[in-house]
């Protein structure tokens, strides 16, 4: 599509656009789980709207927004200026006013830009003056596509440490579809982590209809296990599954738990795994120093002391920045061989 | 163009409530009653009244720390008012939020405001955007000071309002001082509205001490905003007259400066006009003087009546449900 | 001191001002040791140079800078527009022509308005193309003073989880100068928490000179105890050291480390603590979820884990805005009352 | 005013190398040698190659991403370029920064960039403060583009300059785009210099593509800036050749306006130039192409057979010790 179209500004009905019907299972991928969700939202409720760079015409860095200004209109999928402080603040606004904005940003790198509009605005309205801020941030992160390090951060620890606010990481398709919609109804900010290296890599059957939706702050055991839990979130989950797979083969029983929500942490799964297994192994691509496997190894130390059999192991991306190269990045990204290894050496505990 | 009457006899109240319950704030300061900050306001009170005034119901504003008129003449009581002041239960934040900060209220058009400057003409610019993508023929206000104006967040705002042509307005309260800060360490410019022209919108200088010049501009803007005409820019030119808060004995500001903006004091200016026009005289003046003590008396003995929060509701609304 | 007044721009040498003579231990609040720290350096290298809103003609919001203008003049200390994001990439680019900048932002609280330039840029040039930002950004930081949510934040945690920072928070006098010393003439960009409660409510002594300095990277350990150990900064060392006192009076033992540096953490002196006493107690003022206070805990429960005899338990702020009234900062802060009952609970277990 | 015949002459050198080097990396990248993104800066020669050349060697400049050119001018060998490109060792960041990214070295006045724009305009008055406050007679520049226009730091750091009259010279690359987003969605106003007036610094337009045009007016501003003059905005108006990055086929662009522009191209102009001056034949073309060619692939083969930086070396150099 190009500048010079003329957008028609209406709203496209459910039956129109040719939906699964409501229920009926469709596979897709991580991109396409999005999209859907944000047109599944964008039709149902008028309320929402899409803001962001690149995001109408263009339909955005990654294309997930694509097809989207067509059906809805550049009323509702608005190409703005390159200004994520604005962004935010305006999203915010827009909110007092009864919208409901998912804001994208063009990378998670460049949530810093609109900080301020975020921990400082958004977090605290509704503890100091009782007014709900319902924006979702849509933060498109992680590594592994050799992106260096401004298209390819995991910042989501900023967030989870800022009361106020609520973090999404979703892992699968179905996540992706059902975690953006319960993210963009709840009357809170959330920031919704999407994981780039997933968006065509992965694909999977997702739920249409409201019988897809995910709550937040609710974590999924992705398998059961009796030996040691790995803990983890985001494309972590299916080097995880990975190891648990080939580790089974070495007559190994893992468990497997995806957080999901990062903020507020599901903290009775937590527990029940830890209390489970007694081995704990947490996963994440992020920074290690202050991550939130950080959180989740505190709130096990503190929580489920009693049960633990072993020293409670992380495996993240090491404290630099995510280099370039192909070797540098491979060596920074926690793969199926780093947390194999360590969880051979919990095992073995 | 004179103004009716009407309009600056209730101009004229609201601009010496504003100052009386400011003085009252110092005064509850003083005697340690008010714990923390304190930010007095005095030389604003026709921009904050007039901006208030040239508002209609259904508009809203985001004020700042120097607009507690705008506060008032929408609606926000003093009872709460002075009861925030004082980190009770009743206060407009109910004692989570600190002195003006977080004074908002969504169903009097008030936007509750944070430290960092100026975060109201970002969030205002969103309200407005709102405004115009549901065809509401309603406006959205944003202040911001000398100091506000070298963040970057001022220029993405207006850049922003003048994008999508929103029925915007921006105040600029340009009170020579940010802080410490004269405005020639601020920037070398010595009209900040020169910088509407940079967003292709217009930028207008007023004197800030004169209620009916700061109204007559407020208003075109509101109506230029309201038509679909877009934002306008109003840098209003005053005096911060006390301190940049309560603890500061201002030594950075040369003596005549004060002594010069303190001829022009704007609730002096608009008490003449009303004299000129007969509208007021030392009987009233006594009398509208003796009813704002009244009133604050009474807000006064509410706030200090009210309880503080409950420590145990400490954690309660971190967020919505 | 007013603008009219013609700045002089000579650099005053040591012996002119009067200063203790090399070694000697003055007694200083904890806020004069800041400014004499500063203007140590600021004599010493003609590099130092201070930059922030108000800082000079006023002498800082909080007067720590009160009189230095006068002595080291206005190429020195420097007055800037209230552009805290500018403010710090300009101190970047002063570094990298050989400058020394230490830049004040008024509030902690507002170094989310420069977060780009610290996360993104300050943090990784080294990392990336070799280039050191040896910049150091003091933080007021902390509560208890009765300034509600935008002046009493603790929002160290964002910078400890971004790799290329280094953090300090010194709970001291002598270690506000000698942790301010070092973290100017560290070649990493370094935020110097500092504590606003204690600037003029905390008197001790100053060993002037060099000997005074206290390296980044090392944590002190304020008393020895053999049951239980406190693990804390800022602040709160007081409140713990109150507590250790106290449960000493009812026969207990505590041991209270202070962290000093977060970024990098003393891991040795952490383990070596945990390995001792078997019982730890993590206190600070900041939001509890993903603080320092997850990382300690996490980095004890991987390394010390066998010697642990109880839960590693945090008594942290809890996660909401710092509220303003009275009553509901004295129930969010944390305190002896507060750590004392963790503490009990810990020796019992 | 007429430019000397070698500095023309030197100008088409570095102007026809860094389209040379740019081509040179999009094939890399289509043979999937470099992988992650490309940014082709074709359009921008004129811009990046007279911004170079108008400084001396001792000042500072913060390139971005499509300024290629004024990395080659300022001495960046094409060879540390291709293996930047490559991710090797002994690429500019060593493997660990992408494209344009972190091509550093401050030994040639360079500042590695960061992706968050414009970060560059930041540092670099930084950079010109340090000049200022040492007396050194040096000038910094830096560079941003339309869109990065619209980020507050681009106010910011124009504010911080023009307070503390520093010698720094900003260079603007109108080139109609950010991304997808034409000039008209990211302001609405015609010429982003006649933001200058809202700090009281020069504003100057310039044609982009015209090399004369850009060296005579950065020239000017940069003695200017070592005079004491303090800072300039130079807006280059240009035309992004290219998609955004290499993976975007500018479907948003209208055909007439790339048509258009490619009837300006900075290098067929410099060209003409030449020729009519007597500068330039046929031959000399040819041969200077043969040249550039062979520099680049030497520079070419140095990069592929430059190692890949040691896995284990990933951790190490976050920290200057
Ligand atoms: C982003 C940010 N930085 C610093 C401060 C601290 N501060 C509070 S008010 C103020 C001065 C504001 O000046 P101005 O905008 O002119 O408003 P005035 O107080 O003069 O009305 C400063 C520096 C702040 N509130 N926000
Ligand atoms: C703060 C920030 N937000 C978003 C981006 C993503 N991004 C990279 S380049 C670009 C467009 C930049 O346009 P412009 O400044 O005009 O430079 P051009 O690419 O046209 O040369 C965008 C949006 C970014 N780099 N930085
Ligand atoms: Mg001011
Ligand atoms: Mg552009």
């Amino acid at each position: 599509m190009t500048w010079d179209a003329n957008l028609h500004t209406g709203v496209t009905t459910l039956a129109e656009t040719g939906d699964a019907p409501p229920g009926a299972i469709r596979e897709l991928t991580y991109l396409e789980a999005i999209r859907e969700a944000l047109r599944y939202e964008l039709q149902r409720d008028p309320a929402v709207l899409l803001l962001g760079e690149d995001i109408g015409v263009y339909g955005g860095a990654f294309k997930v927004t694509q097809g989207l200004i067509e059906e809805f209109g550049e009323q509702r999928v608005i190409d703005t200026p390159m200004t994520e402080l604005a962004m935010i603040y305006a999203a915010i606004g827009m909110s007092f006013q009864g919208f409901r904005p998912v804001v994208e940003m063009q990378f998670a790198d460049f949530i810093s830009t609109g900080f301020d509009a975020i921990v400082q605005f958004a977090a605290t309205n509704h503890y100091r003056w009782g007014q709900a801020a319902p924006i979702t941030i849509r933060a498109p992160g992680a590594g592994g596509l050799r992106a260096g390090p401004f298209h390819s951060q995991s910042n989501e620890a900023w967030f989870v440490h800022t009361p106020g606010l609520k973090v999404v990481a979703p892992a699968t398709p179905a996540d992706a579809w059902g975690l953006l919609i319960s993210a963009i109804r709840d009357p809170n900010p959330v920031i919704y982590y999407e994981t780039k290296y997933l968006y065509r890599s992965l694909k999977g059957p997702v739920a249409g209809g409201e019988t897809g939706l995910v709550p937040l702050g609710r974590a999924a055991l992705r398998r059961e296990g009796e030996e040691l839990s790995i803990i983890t979130y985001g494309a972590m989950v299916h080097e995880a599954l990975a190891v648990a797979a080939d580790l089974e083969r070495a007559g190994h029983s893992i468990e497997v738990l995806d957080l999901r929500t990062l903020k507020p942490l599901d903290e009775a799964a937590i527990l029940a795994t830890a209390h489970k297994t007694g081995k704990v192994l947490i996963v994440h691509e992020a920074n290690r120093t202050c991550g939130v496997g950080a959180e989740v190894a505190a709130l096990i130390a503190e929580q489920a002391f009693d049960a633990l059999d072993g020293p409670i192991t992380r495996v993240a991306g090491p404290d630099t920045p995510v280099p370039y190269s192909p070797p540098l990045e491979d060596a920074h990204r926690p793969d199926a061989v780093k947390i194999r290894a360590a969880a051979q050496r919990l095992l073995e505990f | 163009m004179e103004l009716p009457a009407e309009l600056l006899t209730r101009a004229h109240y609201w601009m010496r409530l504003t100052r009386a319950l400011d003085e009252r704030g110092a005064f509850l300061h003083k005697q340690s009653k008010i714990v923390g900050g304190y930010f007095s306001q005095i030389g604003h009170e026709a921009i904050s009244v007039a901006a208030g005034l040239a508002l209609g119901p259904d508009d809203v504003a985001a004020p700042m720390h120097r607009d507690l008129g705008t506060y008032l003449v929408r609606g926000l009581h003093p009872r709460r008012i002075l009861a925030q002041f004082l980190g009770r239960a009743t206060g407009v934040s109910r004692g989570r939020d600190a002195n003006l900060h977080g004074m908002g209220d969504l169903s009097l058009g008030l936007i509750g405001f944070i430290s960092h400057l100026p975060a109201s003409t970002g969030v205002i610019a969103g309200v407005a955007h709102a405004f115009k993508l549901k065809g509401e023929p309603r406006v959205a206000m944003a202040f911001f000071g000398d100091g506000g104006a070298s963040q970057g967040l001022a220029h993405e705002a207006l850049n922003w309002a003048s994008v999508f042509q929103l029925p915007m307005v921006v105040i600029c309260e340009n009170n020579q001082y940010a802080y410490s800060t004269p405005l020639a360490r601020q920037m070398r410019i010595e009209h900040i509205a020169d910088r509407a022209a940079g967003y292709g919108i217009p930028g207008v200088i007023v004197d800030g001490n004169d209620f009916c010049a700061v109204y007559q501009a407020v208003t075109q803007a509101v109506e230029r905003a309201r038509a679909g005409g877009g934002p306008t820019l109003i840098e209003c030119k005053t005096m911060r007259m006390r301190g940049h808060a309560i603890h500061d004995n201002m030594a950075y500001v040369p003596k005549d400066l004060l002594e010069t903006w303190a001829q022009r004091d704007p609730i002096a200016r608009i008490e003449a006009v009303l004299r000129e026009r007969g509208l007021l005289d030392d009987a009233a003046l006594a009398a509208l003087l003796e009813r704002i003590d009244h009133e604050l008396d009474e807000a006064q003995a509410y706030a200090e009546a009210s309880p503080y929060p409950d420590p145990s509701e400490v954690t309660q609304g971190v967020y919505a449900d």
